[in-house]
This record gives C-alpha cells, structure tokens and sequence, in this order.
C-alpha cells in the first residue's frame, strides 16, 4: 500500500476506494493473541460462544505478520516491554493497538510499588483504545473494539492529508 | 551462550506463544524434532506481589492474592483468609465457612474446565475448549450473582466474606450442578477416550512420584503420580472435615502411572468429586447468621509467623505471613504450586519431540500471574 | 465443453480466422478464466462455510457482520469479501535475510498445482475442460507439485517455525502421495481407462453401480483415499505442518498480506480437486444416484458439485473435532498401516475381478 | 465512661479471656461493645505475651519433652551436630548456624525417622541492622510432621550452603530468594537471577531498596512526569 498512501486529491472517486478500504478494514481486524495476565482470560471468555468476537469478523491470528490489531491484554513488566515493542514493529503495516485493562493503560494497581511493572504500555508502542476495567468485562472489551471498527471506518488512506 | 553445536538448534519457545499459557519462555535445544534440553525462563509477569504485601494493609492484599493466580481466584483468597486468621486466632461464624467452601469448590470446577479446554488446545482439538468455555461462564454467573465480579473477586475477607448469598443462590447453584453433570460425560466422549487425545498424552512426560515430591510438585501433578496427597484429606482447614469426598489418585489407565492423561483425567475426576461436595456443602448450609460479625475492625495480628496452605486447583498454595503487630504485613512470601509444576518441567520433558513438550507443558497446567507474583 | 470442441466452434463462427493460432489461445483462455473464476469464488464460500460450520458445531455464531460501519452482509455473507479486500491492501513484508526469490515464488508454486490440476476434472457430461485421456494421472501428478511450494516457504522465510513446518510439510504430504496413488490403481483396475469421463461412464445406472460400492476392497479403499487426501491437504487431524499451537504459524509465519491469501487460496483449490476426484473416482461423478432421473447433462453439474461440497464439509468436520496427531504417529500411520492395506486391497481387487468376472 | 460501664466491661473480659463471647456480642450499644471487645483483645494480648516468656523462666528447671515438632527435632539435630544451634529451643523454629547446614539437611533427609522429603517452602527475611535470614519449611509426606529452620547472616557475608542436590525445588526457591535478597548460596549449579532480568540492579525486597531510574531507556519510578 505503500505506493498509494496519501497520493491522491480529495475527489468522489478517491472518497469512495477510501470508504471501500475502511469497510474492508473495519470489518476483518484480525486480532493477534497477546495474552499477558488475568485480561488474557477475559478475552478468551470473549472470543467463546457467549460473546463471540467472530460475529465483528475478529479471527484470532497467532503470528503477528498475519494480524492487524494488538490487543495487549495484562500487565506489561519491563521484561516484556522490549518484547512487546519487537512485536510491534513485526506486524504488518496498517496496525492498531488496543490497551486492555487498566494494567496496559497505566500500569493498573501495580503502579504504586511495582518496581518491575511498565506504567502503561503507551511508553513503548502507540496505543489506539483504551478499555478500562481490571478486568474489563466481555461487553466492555467488545465496546472497545467497535470504538476501534469505527476510527478505522474513518481513515482516509488514500487521500492526501495535509502535511 | 555457550557453542552452538553444528546440528543442534536452539530454539526459543518464546514469550509470546499460542501455547505457553501466558508469557513464559522455554529455551530449547532441539536437533530435528527431538528436544535435547529446555530450560524455561520466567519473570515476564514479576508484579512485585511481595513488595506490594509490605506496603499495603492486610485486608489490601486480598485484591492482589486475585491477580496472582488469576484463574482460582476464589481459592487465593481463601488460602490468604485462613493464613492471617490463624495468625490471629480468629474464630469465624458457621455459616461463612459454608460459603466459603461453596466459591472454592465452584472456583475449582471452573479453573479445571479451562485448564482442561486449554489442554485439548494445545492437543489441537478446538471444539472441546469453547464447549468448556461455555460452561465455565454459567460459573461465573453464580459467582457475578453473588459478589458482582466475573473473574478476580476480592470476595472473602479476613475475618468474614465481603457480601452475604442473595435470594435464590442455593437453587441456581442446584440447577448450575444439575445441568453440569451429564456435561462431563460429553467431555469424556468428546476428549478423553478420543483416540489420537489418548495418542498424544499417554505415557508422555511421565513423572515419577520421588521425582514429584523432590520437586515439590502438588495438586493434581503430584496426584496423578500415585501419591495420595490432598490438603482437604491430609491437613483439613476450615470445615472440609465435615464433607466426605474420595481423593482420585492416577492409576496408569492408559499408559504408564503419571503420564499426561492421568494428570488430564485425575482433574476430569476432581470435578466430579467438587461437585460431590458442593451438594453436600449447599444441604447443610446454614440458613441465619450474619457475615460480618465476625470482621475485626482493626486487624492487627500479634507478633511472630505462620505458615498455612490451602489446596488451590493447581496445588499446595502456601502463605509465609511474618507479622510485626502493626496493620501492615512485615513479610509475605506466596509459595506457588505452579511455580513447583513448572520446575519438574525441565526434567520430565526432555528427549521428547517438540508437539509433547507443548502437550506436556499444558497438563502441568501453570498459570504464570502466579509463577512470577 | 471442452477446448477443442470451443475451438471448432469458435471457428464457425469466425471463419476468416478458422484454424489459426490465436483462436486456439482464446479457446484456450475462455475455460481458463471460467476455471480461475471457479476456483476463487469456491475458495472465497468455502472460507466462508468454514467459519461459519465451525463456528455452529462450537455452539456460537461466526461471522455475523455485525460490526460497526456497513454491514458485511446479513450473515457476514460478505466476510470473506471484506477479508480479502483487506489481505489486498496490507502491507507485503518480505523478511530482509528471507530468500527474496523463492519467497515470492513459493504461494504461487502451491496455487499453480492446485489450479492446473482443476483442468482435468469433469463436472458434466460435457462440461470439462481437457478431456485427457490420462486425466487421473494427470491430476495426481501435477498435484503433488504443491510439496515444492511448501517446502520453499519453510525454507525460504528464514524463521525456525517455517523450517520446521516446511520440513513436516515434506516428510507427510510425500509420503501420504503412495497410499492416494495406490487407492487410485484399484479404480482403474476396474474400470480399465485413466480417463476422467471413462471412469465415471463406467460407474453409470444408479447408486450400487458407483466404485465404491462395486466389492469391499474398493470401499476400504476409499477410506483410505479420502484420509490420505485429507492429510495431503494438510487439514486436520494431520494439520502438523501449520500447527497453530506448536509451531506459531508453520510454514507461512513470515506471510502477510496478499501472499499469505494465496496459501489460503490454494488450500481450498487443493481441497475442490482432491475431493472432485474421490467423488468423481469412487461416487460416481456426475451420475445421479437414481438411474432413470435427473440425469441429463444440465443436472450433471449438480451432481458433482454437491458430492464435492459434502466430501469439503466433511473435511470441515474433521477439522473441528480431532485433535492433532504428532509427527512419528502421522508416518507410522501411512507406512505401517495404510500402505499395507492398500497393497491388499489391490490384490483383493484383482482376486474378486478373477472370481466374480 | 461511668464506674458501673467500667465494672461491666472489666466482668465481661473476665468472661471474653474464658472464651465465651456471647455476653460482649449481645450488648446493643456499639460503642460500649466496640470498648469491650478492645479491652478483651488488649487483655488476651497481655496475656500472650505474658505465657510467651513464662516458659523461658520454667524450660531451664527441667526439660518437658513436649511433642512440638520444633523442639523434638532441634534436640535431635543438637545432639547429632553439636554446636550448630544459633539460638536456644522454642516451639516456632530451630536457628541454626550456616556453616554446616549442608551436612544437616542431607541428615535430615536420609534419616528414616525424620525423612522429611518436601521443602515446602523458603523465605528470605531482611531483619533491619543488615542482617538476612533464610527460613526453610521443611515437611515429611510419610510422617506428615513440618519444622521451620532459619539461618542468619549478614548483608556482607550473605553465604548460605546450596541445598539445591537435596530438594531439587531448592534450585528455584534459592535463585528466587538470591534474586529478591542478594544471599549467596555456595554450591548452587545455575545461580542466576529468577524472576528479575539479568542486568538489574539491587535486590528489590531489601527494606532500603531504591528503584533504579531507567531500564533500557524506559522511565521506571512509579511516577512519569507531569502525573502528580
């Protein structure tokens, strides 16, 4: 995509590929697998028959080259936060990271004394959604992701953006 | 590191892997598909439990004793609970022991469930998992019921619980236990007599019952090796006396005495018997009595130390509390059951092919919030 | 329709151009386009079935478009359409220490064996595209070409996990070729011919005339043909060489975008033509199960078409029920059980034929 | 608080310290009750502490072999390794000396009737005044009997004999304490930090342990800039 990012006027047709593409994106982000703690529990819960993250067209991906959204789910310690960068930067391009529970957020309630805990896992990858909760409940990680679904509608890849 | 030899490969199981239950990372030494040597590395999950403890009032741990083993919640707490009321010589109400019988037995059927969902995962069967998954949730319902929260609780307090049982919980826990029953039938049609399950997992990764308890494996690890070793049975806390259960103990169905599927099939069985005791637990539940009367206002136990444990799903939890008489623990060191399980791994999945290190992996059944606290 | 008959047609009608070159390269063309088209559409509904036959056997709803945004579809009919558009315009990482060349030409290796090998199948009376007279051996020749894709994608993404899913991927799909083969002499025992369209004329007049139900030998050995099958497709149970929870993504970890699409494309490819010649080689092909009906050429296609898709749903099946075997077990099978029998189902074949003539 | 509340409250402690608690929970007014129930816990305190150095006075007359795991087996051990108890006898522990721990515990181990063949548990200790103390649960599954050992050393010369060939767990338990405490156990095999990377400084649960400023360039103190 790297040719076509932001080369074009604003036109109808240019508006109308973008709004393709966004459909596109927003309807299959395929979540890649980064289960850390107890958030990680959670969103197996979500992705099982009763709130099936299947039905908003996620496919859980294991490889981080096939996945388009990082749901960082847990507690980030320092020890990972290298890990988690390196796994950024693996995915390919058009990526989103979502920061689930408050532990991804802000370190959670760990920020106070944990020496060996990343206070938000913001400091180290740029993170699109936060969810609250510790741990957010199935509705709230849902929440979340449709908040996402609708920033990615709102892109505008191809349009030329004003430098 | 070392020379790398010419043919082998090391390689890292790393700690970001469908299969590791969290973040754990296994350095392997492999040549072709057998695996020479694994030397696992933890502390990817270290959220400084212990400093915490020394800074935090007693009844403040109790929120991060849920995020240590965040899959047995309900049984963190109770083996915190029992630890400092012991310390503190404080004798707690009939019916709150009841109750609390009652979340540890439903905690344990629901951590077994996904323990055993995962394991068939990790063996490659996916349908098993979300059947599980499914009725893990009714669990959480009875537990939501109760106490609002669906996975980390904060729900027993030192001294009492926090809320006492509404109307109707002991008729949606009969009908929960009702419905799940002819459940674990399907389970063992769908997973446990299957075939290439019984392939995969018989005879693997068999630990020896000496090897165990040198290792200081516990639970349904050590179980499934022969030995019969159960907290509830051997060193009975609260009023587990009062129930009768069997405590299945692995007898080489399928294979050689404590191979995976004896660990799979010793927790298959430990639901059965949860639910033997929840039935029993809910007949003779105490109807009056009041959940807090017992709570101290201030908790301030008396100088010196305890060391109590609790059977959690995954073992022997113990807690090493030292107290210096003021409300703030001088000393709390958690002592792990899955942080043994994991130990043994090194040893017993040697010389195995890479898919048994990950199916041996997940009958040990680890959580790692708890390996790393 | 098959080529040469499009070509003696085409030159009717153009008679300025009779007998040229380039009507032969667009009677060529013409089935080709309708084949690709076939092939990607089966790929994109059985992409679709799949989650959805998953996702109904796992008590949940699969895809169901309700995102946020246009909908896809009423029942996330177009999931599949959204997923694919968006594997388009992903970005194509190539790993820097990755073999460039064969990297690149790894998925189109896999899909080119799987799509030529679509020629040879016939889904009507006249509805096929080459009627060769070696059309089976055709077929699973060109079929077991897909091995060298993956090996080349293990190889060529310099990841450990690929080398390991590219090697497995070897070890079974090659191996799994001997029993496929040898099921398939059994049929052509009986019915003489290699040819796609012999070997279903030969099972014509109703359900007990079908291979499969000529003598016991030719039923094991559609069993054994299908499980072969179902491993040289590496789908479950013998889905070792991707194994999502061992080897993170076997051979195609290092895929992104579009070029991961094609390993997903080809796996369906793989799976129409493998199913396509058990229906057409053991049910009958495009014969109807009640002789006398529904068995003029139109519903020919219906025929074949519906046995494809029950042979896919059953592969789909499979897939969400077992668990998955290990490597030593998956060859210890083929070589210590399923050659065997098959061996002693082409001497039984043989025997039964002497016998009962 | 007037003389017949005090009367009342001194009467019912009497009752609270013979065990009974009904009288205290039955008064209705919380404050007299909360009062009472105070002056109790203050009254059994007393007497704790009052039992606890009663028997220090009464062990020197003469030796009741009470069946206390801790006290019957220090015996054992001062009998088999004199001079190796740091501390005299009491119910909770044995204080044992390090230099010859290794040898103890294999005695420990082996010895029929003691067999303790699970280390439960290990906790390190930071006492204040730079001394380090190592507490080892020890549990026989065959006899079912526990005892506690502590070891005590100094900040500077933190050795503690490995006993990792012993109980195979021990590899785990001491890198975890090394790890949390700066000990060093001789003879351990792999004697790497547990839990914490490898290039961390300090032993976090040291009373006095400041958390270092950065890890690889990410900021750690417990507050980024501009949250206060």
């Amino acid at each position: 995509m790297g040719l076509l990012e932001n080369r074009f006027q604003d036109n109808v047709v240019v508006a109308k590929l973008d709004k393709l593409i966004g459909w596109a994106r927003s309807t299959s982000p395929w979540y890649f697998q980064f289960g850390l703690a107890c958030c990680a529990i959670e969103m197996m819960a979500t992705a099982a028959s009763r709130h099936d993250l299947e039905r908003l067209g996620m496919m859980p991906r294991s490889s981080p080259r096939q996945a388009d959204v990082m749901i960082v789910a847990g507690t980030v310690t320092m020890k990972m936060a290298l890990r988690v960068k390196k796994l950024y930067e693996q995915m390919a391009d058009p990526k989103y990271v979502i920061a689930m529970g408050s532990c991804a957020t802000s370190g959670g309630p760990y920020w106070q004394h944990g020496y060996h805990v990343l206070k938000g896992v913001d400091i180290v990858v740029p993170v699109d959604v936060y969810v609250p909760g510790c741990p957010p409940r199935p509705e709230a990680l849902i929440e979340g992701l449709l908040k996402l679904q609708e920033k990615i509608l709102e892109e505008r890849p191809l349009t030329r953006k004003m430098a | 590191m070392g020379v790398i030899h010419g043919e082998e490969m090391v390689l890292n199981i790393g700690p970001q892997h469908p299969s590791t239950h969290g973040v754990l990372r296994l350095r392997v030494k492999t040549d072709g598909e057998i695996i020479s040597e694994i030397t696992p590395v933890i502390g990817y999950l270290h959220r400084c439990f212990e400093k915490h403890c020394e800074n935090v009032t007693y009844d403040q741990v109790i929120p991060y004793t849920d995020r240590c083993d965040y899959l047995a919640a309900m049984a963190n707490n109770f083996g915190y609970v029992v630890a400092v009321e012991e310390l503190m010589e404080l004798k707690v109400p009939e019916k709150v022991e009841y109750i609390r019988v009652i979340m540890a037995e439903l905690q344990r059927i629901a951590s077994h469930l996904l323990a055993l969902g995962v394991y068939g995962l990790d063996i490659g069967a996916f349908t098993p998992f979300l059947f599980m998954l499914r009725d893990r949730e009714r669990i959480l319902d009875i537990f939501e019921l109760t106490c609002g929260a669906r996975l980390l609780y904060n729900y027993m307090w030192v001294g009492g619980v926090s809320h006492d049982l509404p109307k109707g919980f002991v008729e949606t826990t009969f009908q929960f236990l009702d419905y799940f029953e002819p459940q674990i039938d399907e389970y063992n049609k769908l997973l446990t007599h299957n075939k290439i399950f019984v392939e995969r997992t018989a005879d693997i990764g068999v630990l020896p019952a000496d090897v165990a308890i040198s290792y200081g494996v516990s639970g349904p690890n050590l179980r499934a090796s022969g030995v019969k070793w159960d907290l509830r049975r051997n060193a009975p806390y609260s009023i587990y006396d009062k129930f009768e259960f069997d405590v299945p103990v692995g007898d080489g169905a399928k294979g050689t005495l404590g191979d995976c599927w004896d660990r799979y099939y010793v927790r298959m069985l430990e639901v059965k018997e949860s639910v033997k005791i929840l039935r029993q637990a809910l007949a003779q539940i105490p109807k009056e009595g009041d959940v807090h009367q017992a709570l101290p206002k201030k908790i301030r136990p008396p100088k010196g130390s305890i060391y109590s444990r609790t059977e959690t799903p995954r073992g022997d939890l113990g807690f090493y509390i030292e107290s210096d008489g003021s409300p703030i623990p001088s000393r709390v060191k958690m002592r792990s059951p899955a942080f043994t399980a994991l130990s043994v791994l090194g040893e017993i999945a040697e010389g195995w092919m890479m898919s048994d290190v990950i199916s041996i992996l997940g009958s040990l059944d680890i959580v790692l919030g708890e390996i790393d606290r | 329709m098959t080529v040469d008959t499009l070509f003696t047609w085409l030159g009717g009608l153009i008679p300025a151009m009779e007998g040229s070159g380039t009507l032969l390269v667009i009677a060529i063309l013409i089935p080709c386009l309708v084949l690709f088209l076939v092939v990607a559409v089966n790929a994109i509904v059985m992409v679709y079935a799949e989650r959805k036959v998953a996702a109904f056997m796992q008590d949940r709803l699969g895809p169901m478009g309700q995102g946020v945004g246009l909908h896809a579809g009423k029942w996330g009919l177009l999931q599949t359409v959204a997923d694919a558009l968006k594997l388009l315009t992903k970005e194509d990482i190539i790993p820097e220490k990755a073999d460039k060349l064969l990297f690149i030409l790894a998925p189109f290796m896999i899909f080119v064996g799987a799509f030529v090998a679509v020629i040879a199948v016939p889904f009507g009376e006249t509805v096929i595209v080459a009627d060769f007279n070696i059309g089976i051996f055709y077929i699973l020749a060109i079929g077991s070409m897909g091995v060298i894709g993956l090996i080349l994608a293990g190889w060529s993404s310099n990841n450990k996990w690929s080398l390991y899913g590219g090697m497995r991927s070897a070890a079974q799909i090659v191996s799994y070729e001997i029993p496929a083969g040898l099921s398939i002499i059994v049929i052509i025992m009986l019915t003489g011919t290699l040819s796609m369209q012999g070997i279903i004329q030969y099972q014509e007049g109703g359900l007990f005339n079908w291979i499969i139900f000529a003598n016991p030998f030719t039923f094991v050995a559609f069993f054994i043909f299908f499980i072969s099958v179902v491993a040289e497709t590496n789908r479950t149970p013998f889905d070792i060489p991707e194994a999502e929870s061992e080897l993170v993504g076997g051979f195609h970890t290092e895929y992104s975008g579009m070029r991961w699409s094609f390993f997903f494309l080809s796996e369906y490819a793989n799976m129409l033509v493998v199913s396509a010649v058990a229906s057409a080689g053991f049910l009958g092909g495009w014969h109807s199960p009640i002789p006398g009906y529904f068995d003029s050429n139109g519903w020919g296609i219906f025929w074949m078409m519906s046995k494809i898709v029950f042979l896919i749903f059953v592969m789909m099946w499979f897939r969400w029920t077992f668990p998955r075997l290990r490597v030593d077990q998956l060859m210890n099978i083929c070589w210590k059980v399923f050659l065997p029998i098959s061996l002693i189902n082409i001497f039984g074949v043989g025997f039964w034929t002497l016998i009962f003539g | 608080m007037s003389a017949d509340q005090e009367k009342l409250i001194a009467e019912l402690v009497e009752k609270g310290l013979a065990g009974d608690m009904e009288p205290i929970n039955a008064i209705e007014d919380r404050v007299l009750r909360s009062k009472a129930k105070a002056a109790l816990a203050k009254a059994k305190r007393a007497a704790k502490v009052a039992a606890a150095s009663a028997p220090a006075e009464e062990k020197p007359a003469e030796e009741p072999p009470s069946d206390n795991p801790n006290q019957k087996f220090g015996k054992m051990i001062e009998d088999k390794f004199p001079g190796s108890l740091d501390a005299d006898l009491n119910d909770t522990h044995i204080q044992l000396k390090p230099d010859n721990w290794f040898d103890i515990a294999t005695w420990l181990k082996s010895e029929p009737a003691l067999h303790f063949d699970s280390l439960q548990c290990q906790t390190g200790m930071d006492l204040g005044e730079n001394i380090l103390e190592a507490r080892y649960n020890l549990h026989s599954m065959t006899h079912d009997h526990m005892i506690e050992i502590r070891i005590a050393v100094t900040r500077d010369k933190p050795n503690i004999p490995s006993i990792e060939q012993i109980w195979r767990i021990g590899d785990w338990f001491e890198r975890e304490t090394y790890d949390m405490f700066g000990f060093h156990f001789d003879g351990h095999r792999d004697h790497r930090r547990m839990l914490l990377p490898e290039d961390w400084e300090g032993y976090p649960l040291r009373k006095d342990y400041e958390v270092q400023e950065t890890y690889h360039g990410i900021i750690v103190p417990k507050v980024k800039q501009g949250w206060e």
